[in-house]
């Protein structure tokens, strides 16, 4: 059915191989290989569209593979490889399975050349992913995986309603650039915005990445964003309105990672803001800002997972993420605490680390492009990823005030896992051109300028003396076991009291109505019965009297008819 | 920062290698000597605006200590508001409980809890 | 010999029967009794097939009865439609015998029954007499036969149940104020006319026009028809006859002596009033239809609170009656092609379900719901037999149930009367409920303990069983049944009878002046 | 063979077996001998009658006159095809079920249990090659009462009533509606023969045709639209197998089989469409699916959960007609077929819960998933499919209707297909990630570092209830590839010639 052979049957066939492999060990290797394997294809694949076919009248083009698609292809690969060195310890075969499937269904959609095998992958990332939250096997994990299983799948179905009025209108499934217009395309725009976590479309995310187990949120924080992002980057580059949402997603996350207790909530929301920053570089369209939100991708991809996999680890050792509960773990997990502090010190875009060559891209590009106060806010959005981020989660998790807690170190695999994942932070921050050149635009940029390394060394230093000025001063908010309200408040709270205002409402009305229905159909019955029963008017045996009565009766009437 | 909890001794050399060598962050005052570190090497960065040709595409960056005004007041600020946002914004961590993972501790069975003293 | 024979069919169809009903009760001798009863009734079916076949082109037979001429003397005359009803009345009489003979080995003394056969075959002649005459005062001689072998019959049952008597002298009472009104309205006609041969009054009566006397005739007929055929709220006598007179004689009643009495109704209806008669349309529309509708739903309700399944369906029978009445009270000839193919398809669909029961009051010597729990696992046949007939009142397609209420609706939309339809349609539910509570006692409760039931004999279950098959075969082909209705229709509503020349069937008689038009 | 003997044998070969069942009545394995054997017979006569609708030609057979033209006559059109694969295919999965079931249970009247289902299924393959109306309604009855013993199987006071429901609610509407609609549309229409473009143009006065529409759309009780929808729930107290038959196979199936086969042949989409006939009943097939899909939610129960899904579902069908545009009628005719399978697999699925664990409310299976691995994988993947996700067949069948709906400029049905999408997830899924992940009975496959050693081991079914919801489960994966196979049949009767294609 195809020239080529499909990456993404590669993380089938090994999802389907994998429970026949003795768990353990083996098992584990085989998972790890496979990513490779995909990598390799994907990095031998010539450009251009392949493995065409046509499936119930569509024609599907599973491999478009360019640039873009490459890139995404080959770091979703290395992010699976990494997460499943870091879940090497795992045993359980669902978990297993599904991350591969999940890797799988991302670097599917990510090659998908039209928008039904778009569609395909875009709702098995879905559903394979749903199972890694669900896998932590608690009622609260068995309920936030609901919740982020019907807005995942919820998205999809707004893609396939964007879908179908696409090609009821033009006829066509290919995946284009598309300009915003009619339903088809803003439904198209809102498919992936839900993914993308858009603000107010953003709730899944903070919802479910803490609730996943240890490195299920590892796995997570790889694919259905950064999917969405190259989604975007495909269909919707150059659209303005994506500057401004890209600009709200950078802010508003920051307030709540702030004031966030669960460590590994504070890490989604600051997800959620690079993926801001991605936004926004789509929006701003030109060459630069796209090369940017793709590097972007890349590198926040790798900085992301290393955050996540050692606040997983002291997850993993103490049974805790909390802010409130952890603190001065760096004596016993030193190595966690450094790969901690890389991760954070490429957040936050520190020269030589990750995201000071790539986030640096999307800053030029707005700026270029005049929308200073786009920039401005970028800006403050860096800060603010340094406070929460680079600052906050280190700083609670291993130093501030010691918990007492001595766990030891992390297991290997994830320290190899981390150890790998810092080690591409560092050399993507010390030496960016390869990334650079498998971006799908020439790069003509220079991170390493003086100006752009001073100016952002103030602003990171001078955002670091505003937390410990503020610190010591008492200022900074405690952490405190607590939850924050946030939009999903809506349907979590409000949406269910609505639902059983109404409800009550509504059953009590139809209640009343069916009591009274009810007992107007007994009491019919009842009366029929009195007229048609045993004894009844209508079924008792007559005296012979009265049937003669009644001939009288019907003849008098009907001769009174005849003579009228 | 503040100790007025007792942290529990451990016998140093059950700790790692790396972590007995960051021992000396336990002490109050080597941790006032990063600040310190912090404060100089502030100052210095700002003075450092003076001595290079800034590469600049708006006027505002041609102030010297943009960079450090705008990271120092934007950071206080934030802070400032997320403190009051904390205010409106915080609630009990069984808020959405029974069902919320917020208010449910890790399944055991999925942890590894060894101690350096085990 | 074969020739001479079958032109005196017409008269033979009732002297057959005339004949051997005095024979049973002067042999004495039960078995030999039941013999010449059944040779009588299976010769008198057989005339009836012969002459149903023979006017089913739309032809007319005229016999003339003695050689004299009508409007002098007495003709009979077979048209479809009494061809159509000659045939289910022989056919059920043939069937009900073999059955008959079983049964009422457990009802009564083996000494009295030679006079059952008697009044059993006094009834059938009367029946079939009434439908084959064309003599309006021969139809009331008849009449009076069968009733008063019907009163007969049904006291019968008193040895079973006491009430029968009372029963009886009630259907005496009504049956002879029904008979009495009948010959009171004949005497109207024949005072205004001074015929006396339906085919003459309805000549002389178009001559005559509306006058008070003929709408006092119509009023006085339709009323005493009414009494006999059991329409609401006349049917009063009806659900006591039928439930304490022996189960093979309620079959033969239910099946039989309604129909005939439509039939005669019809007859007077569409033949001889049928010329320009403003009051009869109305008397239809204002009197019969209100009642056959509150017949189909009044009846049917009482039928569901009933707790002996014989009173049951005799309750069911009454709300039948009225689907016949609505189809006829149309007054379209779609309806009244529906009202004769119900007639057939209840009267087998009744005699199946009585002739079933009958099985279970031979069994276990009762018909009461409460007694028949589970009986569906120890007399499989039978209760499927019921079942079947069930069905069939339901109007589940396949039997000829089905059929009727297809009609029946077509020839109410066809009006245009939406509503009549979906009131036929509500009554047939309330049949579902009367249906199943009987199905849901006799299969899927338990049995009670210690009861000894088995299967009913052979003879029972045949001549059942031969009624299932026709209600089912006739509702899987309904080519005989709806042609014969069609055509019986036509011959009724549209005045070809008198057009056509009538078949001469005795040679020397050339057609009469009257018989011509 | 020919075609008309094909036909004929098709109807006549299941009946015939259950003389033979009749007679087998104390040899059960022999008994289910002849139930596989029959079934797969029929099987491959109808495959033999599917190449045939695909060469193009369209068999008929015609028995006899019930009524003066108003014949039992057969012709097998496509969408009769289609049914009639899905109904005869499936009644050998289902036959295979049983038997697992009916002996795993220890149930009584197997042998009455077999006969009424060969009737049944006889009955359903008359529904499918009807000719016409008449023809289809005479089936439809006999499948509502072949299927009432089996419903009363069990003949508790619970089995009473819920027969008694199911067959008070079936013949109510086929009576007294739905005959009515029959008798009205002979009666207007001089005919009942199912053709192309319908036989009503012009025949009616076109505000007459809502009210028709509604004697029809109601008389279809099979379908289950609300609120004539309490007999499918009613109808749980069966045994599963017979739920398999009622709600993925042969009545709900055959019921809105009939509804497209009254749009399409009866109305014609073109009447529809220009007369805005059926613009109420997408209201009210949309109001069922959102509706039954939130009383679904709230039943603990997993077979009357199915049962209200299956409402919803049905109801999809019924709104694809309603839609009166091609691709509507296309989705809803994919639809009987993706939702047949997915659905027999989750009925199927629950059936071997049962016999294995004899639980029947969700909130008691937490942890069962790890027990039964098998059940559960093809639970899910059912689940999935009537979800409609892909790569499984609901997805295309899901496309088809909301083109239906976009073509029709209906945005607020496309919303509906969306909601009743998530709905369904909210619904099904809970299901399998319970019985996977929640509860403590089972393997823990956690514990760090170590081999999973199973702590309880696998406890599933029998083989023969776990097998064919497996092979169903397969199948709903392949219906996703094959999908364009079922188009290319329906394609004739959605798009005539003379309309676009897309």
């Amino acid at each position: 059915m195809t020239d080529l052979f499909p990456p993404f049957l590669i993380f089938i066939a090994g999802a389907l191989l994998l429970p026949l492999v003795p768990n353990g060990h083996p098992r584990a290797l085989v998972a790890v290989i496979v990513p490779v394997i995909s990598a390799y294809f994907i990095w031998m694949m010539p450009e251009g569209m392949h493995g065409q076919f046509t499936l119930v009248g569509q024609e599907l083009t599973l491999l478009r593979v360019d640039k873009l698609s490459t890139i995404f292809g080959l770091v979703f690969s290395l992010a699976a490889f990494l997460a499943l060195i870091y879940a090497w310890h795992v045993r359980d075969t669902i978990q297993q399975t599904m991350a591969l499937l999940y890797a799988g269904a991302a670097i599917g959609a990510v090659f998908a050349g039209d928008l039904v095998s778009l569609f395909i992958f875009w709702e098995g990332t879905a559903i394979a992913s749903v199972f890694l939250i669900w896998a932590r096997r608690t009622e609260g994990a068995y309920w936030t995986g609901m919740r982020y299983l019907i807005v995942q799948v919820g998205s999809g179905v707004i893609l396939l309603a964007g879908m179908v009025l696409q090609y009821n209108e033009t006829g066509s499934m290919a995946f284009e650039a598309m300009t915003l217009g009619g339903p088809a395309t803003w439904a198209i725009f809102i498919a992936f915005g839900v993914k993308c976590a858009f603000p107010l479309l953003h709730n899944w995310m903070p919802d479910a990445y803490p609730a996943a187990t240890v490195t299920g949120t590892v796995i997570l924080s790889a694919f259905t964003t950064k999917l969405a992002v190259y989604a975007l980057a495909r269909g919707f580059a150059g659209t303005e309105i994506l500057i401004y949402i890209g600009a709200t997603m950078a802010i508003f996350p920051v307030f709540y990672a702030v004031i966030e207790n669960d460590l590994r909530r504070v890490l989604t929301y600051s997800l959620n803001q690079q993926l801001g920053f991605m936004v926004v570089g789509i929006g701003v369209g030109t060459e630069l800002a796209l090369n940017g939100t793709v590097a972007h991708a890349f590198a926040s991809i790798l900085y992301q997972a290393l955050l996540f996999m050692s606040i997983g680890a002291v997850l993993f050792r103490t049974g805790t993420a909390r802010a409130s509960e952890l603190g001065g773990l760096y004596k016993t997990m030193p190595l966690t605490m450094i790969f901690c502090l890389i991760g954070a010190a490429s957040i936050s875009s520190f020269p030589l680390f990750s995201g000071f060559v790539s986030k640096s891209l999307i800053l030029s590009g707005s700026v270029h492009e005049g929308h200073y106060i786009v920039w401005g806010v970028l800006l403050f959005a860096s800060a603010g990823a340094f406070i929460h981020s680079g600052i906050k989660v280190p700083f609670f998790a291993f130093f501030a005030q010691d918990s007492g807690m001595r766990p030891k170190e992390a297991p290997w695999n994830m320290l190899l896992a981390m150890g790998i994942t810092a080690f591409l932070c560092i050399a993507i921050g010390v030496y960016p051109d390869p990334i650079y050149a498998l971006l799908p635009y020439e790069v003509v940029y220079v991170p390493y300028t003086t100006t752009h390394v001073v100016t952002q060394l103030q602003l990171l230093f001078f955002s670091a003396l505003a937390f410990t000025v503020l610190m010591r001063a008492g200022i900074y908010p405690t952490e405190l076991k607590s939850v924050n309200l946030d939009f999903d408040w809506t349907y979590r709270k409000l949406g269910p009291a609505l639902i059983k205002g109404v409800r009550s409402l509504i059953s009590s009305v139809w209640g009343a109505l069916i009591g009274a229905g009810l007992r107007g159909v007994n009491f019919g019955i009842a009366a029929l019965e009195r007229a048609h029963g045993a004894d009844g008017l209508l079924a008792r045996a007559w005296p012979t009297g009265s049937m003669v009565l009644w001939i009288a009766v019907l003849l008098g009437a009907t001769l009174l008819l005849n003579y009228m | 920062m503040s100790s007025e909890m007792k942290t529990p001794e451990t016998d140093p050399s059950k700790l790692p290698w790396l972590g007995r060598k960051l021992l000396w962050l336990d002490n109050t005052r080597n941790v006032g000597h990063i600040i310190y570190a912090l404060l100089i090497l502030c100052a210095g960065l700002v003075a450092a605006d003076f001595m290079y040709h800034k590469h600049s595409y708006l006027d505002i960056e041609d102030i010297p200590g943009f960079y450090a005004a705008f990271g120092f007041l934007m950071c206080a600020a934030l802070i400032v508001c997320a403190r009051v946002l904390r205010v409106i914004l915080k609630r009990d961590e069984d808020y959405y409980s029974p069902k919320d993972i917020a208010s449910e501790a890790y399944p055991e069975e999925q942890l590894s809890r060894e101690t350096i003293n085990d | 010999m074969l020739s001479s024979l079958s032109a005196h069919m017409p008269v033979l169809q009732v002297i057959v029967l005339l004949i051997a009903a005095p024979l049973c009760a002067l042999f004495g001798n039960r078995h030999l009794a039941w013999t010449i009863a059944f040779i009588a009734a299976l010769a008198a079916f057989v005339i009836s097939t012969f002459l149903l076949g023979s006017v089913l082109d739309g032809s007319v037979i005229s016999y003339h009865l003695g050689g004299w001429a009508p409007p002098w003397g007495i003709e009979y005359r077979i048209d479809a439609a009494n061809a159509f009803v000659l045939f289910i009345v022989s056919l059920i009489g043939v069937l009900v015998l073999p059955y008959a003979r079983q049964s009422i080995e457990r009802e009564f003394e083996a000494s009295t029954h030679t006079y059952f056969y008697t009044c059993y075959l006094l009834c059938l002649t009367g029946l079939l007499g009434v439908a084959a005459t064309g003599d309006a005062f021969n139809v009331f001689v008849f009449l009076e036969i069968s009733s008063l072998a019907t009163y007969a019959l049904v006291a019968f049952g008193a040895k079973r149940d006491k009430r029968a008597l009372t029963a009886a002298y009630n259907y005496l009472i009504m049956g002879t104020i029904g008979a009495t009104f009948f010959v009171i309205g004949i005497g109207f006609l024949y005072m205004v006319t001074g015929t006396l041969n339906m085919a003459d009054l309805a000549v002389r009566l178009a001559e005559v026009g509306d006058t008070r006397v003929t709408r006092v005739a119509f009023v006085f007929i339709l009323v005493g028809m009414g009494l006999k055929l059991a329409m609401f709220p006349l049917h009063l006598w009806l659900p006591n006859a039928y439930s304490y007179a022996p189960s093979a004689i309620t079959a033969f009643l239910a099946a039989t002596a309604t129909k005939v009495a439509l039939y005669v109704l019809l007859r007077f209806t569409f033949t001889v009033f049928q010329f320009d008669f403003p009051v009869q349309e109305l008397t239809f529309e204002y009197v019969v239809m209100p009642l056959a509708l509150v017949a189909m739903f009044a009846a049917s309700i009482a039928a569901v609170f009933q707790k002996d399944v014989k009173r049951l369906l005799a309750y069911s029978s009454v709300a039948q009656v009225g689907y016949m009445l609505l189809g006829v009270a149309l007054l379209t000839e779609a309806g009244l092609t529906a009202g004769i193919i119900h007639l057939f398809n209840h009267a087998v669909t009744k005699g199946a379900l009585f002739l079933a029961v009958g099985c279970f009051v031979y069994q276990i010597g009762s018909s009461r719901l409460g007694d028949l729990k589970g009986i569906g696992k120890t007399m499989p046949w039978t209760t499927a037999a019921l079942t079947a007939g069930g069905l069939s009142l339901i109007g589940v397609p396949l039997t000829v149930g089905f059929i009727s209420k297809w009609y029946l609706i077509q020839a109410s939309l066809e009006t245009g009367s939406l509503w009549i339809a979906g009131l036929i349609v509500a009554s047939s539910l309330i049949a579902v409920v009367y249906v199943w509570r009987i199905v849901e006692v006799a299969y899927l409760e338990p049995a009670p303990e210690g009861r000894k039931a088995k299967e009913a004999p052979l003879s029972m279950i045949l001549p059942t069983y031969a009624l299932v098959a026709a209600s089912l075969y006739f509702g899987i082909n309904s080519e005989l049944t709806s042609s014969a209705a069609s055509q019986a229709a036509k011959a009724l509503y549209s005045a070809t009878d008198l057009a056509v020349p009538p078949m001469q069937l005795t040679p020397s008689d050339p057609p009469s002046e009257g018989a011509v038009q | 063979m020919s075609p008309e003997l094909a036909i004929t044998l098709t109807i006549l070969l299941p009946a015939a077996a259950t003389l033979l069942l009749a007679v087998l009545d104390k040899r059960p394995n022999l008994r289910e001998a002849v139930s596989l054997l029959t079934a797969g017979a029929l099987f491959v006569i109808v495959l033999g009658l599917l190449q045939t609708v695909l060469d193009g030609a369209q068999p008929t057979a015609h028995w006899f006159d019930v009524l003066p033209g108003l014949s039992l006559a057969f012709e097998i059109e496509p969408l009769g095809m289609l049914f009639g694969v899905v109904a005869a295919g499936l009644w050998i999965v289902t036959a295979l079920y049983s038997i697992g079931y009916m002996r795993g249970n220890n149930e009584t009247n197997q042998t009455r249990f077999y006969i009424c289902f060969a009737i049944a299924i006889s009955a359903a393959m008359g529904i499918a090659f009807a000719a016409n109306m008449f023809t289809l309604f005479i089936f439809y009855e006999v499948l509502t009462l072949s299927t009432y013993p089996l419903v009363a199987h069990k003949e508790t006071d619970v089995a009473r009533k819920g027969a008694r429901t199911y067959l008070g609610i079936l013949i109510t509407t086929s009576i007294g509606f739905q005959l009515v609609a029959i008798v009205w549309t002979w009666v207007v229409a001089g005919t009942l023969d199912f053709e192309q473009g319908g036989i009503l143009a012009d025949k009616i006065d076109p505000t007459l045709l809502p009210f028709l529409l509604a004697l029809y759309a109601f008389g279809i009780g099979k379908a289950a639209l609300m609120p004539f929808h309490r007999w499918l729930p009613a109808a749980m107290v069966a045994p599963t197998p017979v739920s398999a038959l009622l709600h993925a196979v042969a009545v709900v199936k055959a019921g809105v089989f009939t509804m497209l086969k009254v749009g399409v042949y009866i109305f014609g989409i073109d009447l529809l469409a220009t007369t805005g006939a059926a613009d109420w009943l997408m209201w009210v097939a949309a109001f069922s699916i959102l509706a039954a899909s939130i009383v679904a939610m709230t039943k603990d129960n997993l077979k009357a959960r199915l049962a209200y899904s299956t409402i919803s579902q049905l109801s999809y069908i019924t709104l694809g007609m309603a839609l009166a545009t091609s691709l509507g009628v296309m989705g809803g005719a994919m639809h009987i077929a993706m939702h047949a399978m997915g659905k027999i697999t989750l009925f199927m699925c629950a059936g071997a819960i049962y016999v294995a664990t004899h639980k029947t409310e969700i909130s008691d299976m937490d942890g069962l998933g790890r027990l039964m691995p098998f059940t559960y994988g093809a639970f899910f993947i059912g689940a999935l499919s009537i979800i409609g996700l892909p790569p499984l067949g609901g997805a295309w069948s899901k496309w088809y209707l909301m083109l239906g709906a976009a073509d029709a400029g209906q945005i607020i049905m496309m919303g509906v297909f969306m909601v009743s999408s998530l709905l369904n997830i909210a619904y099904l899924l809970p299901v399998v990630a319970r019985g996977f992940f929640m509860g403590n009975t089972g393997p823990l496959a956690y514990s760090v570092g170590a081999a999973a050693v199973p702590s309880k081991g696998i406890q599933e079914a029998p083989l023969w209830c776990v097998v064919p919801p497996c092979l169903t489960a397969i199948g709903c994966l392949l219906l996703f590839f094959y999908a364009g196979d079922i188009y290319t049949l329906i394609e004739p009767v959605a798009f005539p010639e003379g309309t676009s294609q897309p």
